[in-house]
């Protein structure tokens, strides 16, 4: 099972690449433990996920081809 | 009389004044309107840490803004009684002094223009993925945060 | 950086889309400001008993108005911290769809300039002795009234 | 004792010009009803009063060669 993580801004500085793909996560929280133990500075980051461009509030289940965005704090204006 | 058409809000580097000037004289057939407020954001050439940014670099999750700017602009129109309403952001470099966010919005009295334009700016603060990257001269940059 | 200079806030007839905008780029300089926020009055072709609205006349009793809009500067200059100010109000023939107001606050924060904005907008119209004949097609008039 | 009495929108329609002078009124509320006299339609109008420049709020002494200004409701913007 294959996740798309679409990382911005801070992120993507911090992953070094604006894309990545994560396997064998069935929600965003085992997604996000996942991430956090590859790049840890992530720990240090405010960041919400979005799946298919809506943010989530809370632990969402994921599935094959998912798309998953993490996004730093917005600072449009 | 409602004009709700989606237009592409981003637009390549900063938004010229006299693209603004056109905005407006575009409205002269709108003989309903009675008031407009228009908001513009600027880039300042504030001093962090000793350096002064040169400019914003703008990034943005397109796809996902897009649809927050029909989210937002959906809303607004059902909540107040506006003649129209037009928001256009950068993406791209703009620099210090150059304009960045230009949010048009007309309606027949002042009450409902200023309301809604205000709102219009807190949502797109608040809710559309949208970075920046504060430029110095020697090219280094902090991410820009915003304050409310 | 507080500009505080008096200009000529009347201008005869409407006050065009172009000026705006070259009243926009003037601000590039100033590379403090964050935030504009801009009110324009246009004039409406209201329909009244039957006849529709063509222009306003306006006129003022102008050395009240000018000593009005300069106590409206000081006041909202010592209340918020804003760079500058700029107000221009017509006077004479203002047809349907042109401009008769335009009001230009700016600040570092969109906070101080949406709150200034709107409140110049208010003062004037409670405050400042302006009056303007509703014109008719057949050249008849209805004197204006202001709403809340 | 003449005082200059200058009228704007629709109190300068019915009083068929800009300025007059009126003689013998020592006050603001004696020159009010002087006017009404002399031109019953003001009575029908809401106005205000400004003594150079200032909009006066109560009765208000008069001398020889002031300005009053008579100020229907303002309609600005």
């Amino acid at each position: 099972m294959k996740i798309e993580v679409i990382v911005f801004g801070m992120i993507a500085d911090i992953i070094g690449k604006q894309k990545i793909e994560v396997n064998n996560c069935s929600d965003t929280t085992s997604l996000q433990i996942k991430l956090t133990h590859d790049y840890p500075k992530l720990c240090q980051q405010k960041f919400v996920m979005a799946v298919y461009k809506k943010v989530i509030t809370g632990n969402t289940n994921l599935n094959n081809g998912d798309v998953v965005a993490i996004l730093p704090p917005f600072a449009g204006g | 009389m409602k004009e709700k058409k989606k237009h592409k809000v981003f637009v390549d580097g900063p938004i010229s004044p006299s693209f603004i000037g056109e905005s407006i004289a575009k409205h002269t057939t709108k003989t309903t309107i009675g008031a407009h407020d228009i908001f513009l954001g600027q880039v300042r050439a504030d001093e962090i840490d000793g350096r002064v940014v040169k400019a914003i670099n703008y990034s943005c999750y397109e796809e996902m803004a897009e649809d927050k700017f029909y989210e937002i602009r959906e809303a607004i129109f059902a909540k107040y009684d506006l003649t129209c309403m037009h928001i256009y952001h950068s993406r791209g470099e703009v620099k210090a002094g150059e304009i960045c966010l230009f949010v048009f919005v007309s309606s027949r009295h002042r009450k409902m223009a200023f309301e809604a334009c205000r709102e219009v700016v807190e949502e797109i603060k608040k809710n559309v993925p949208i970075w920046g990257q504060e430029l110095f001269e020697d090219n280094s940059f902090v991410w820009k945060e915003n304050k409310n």
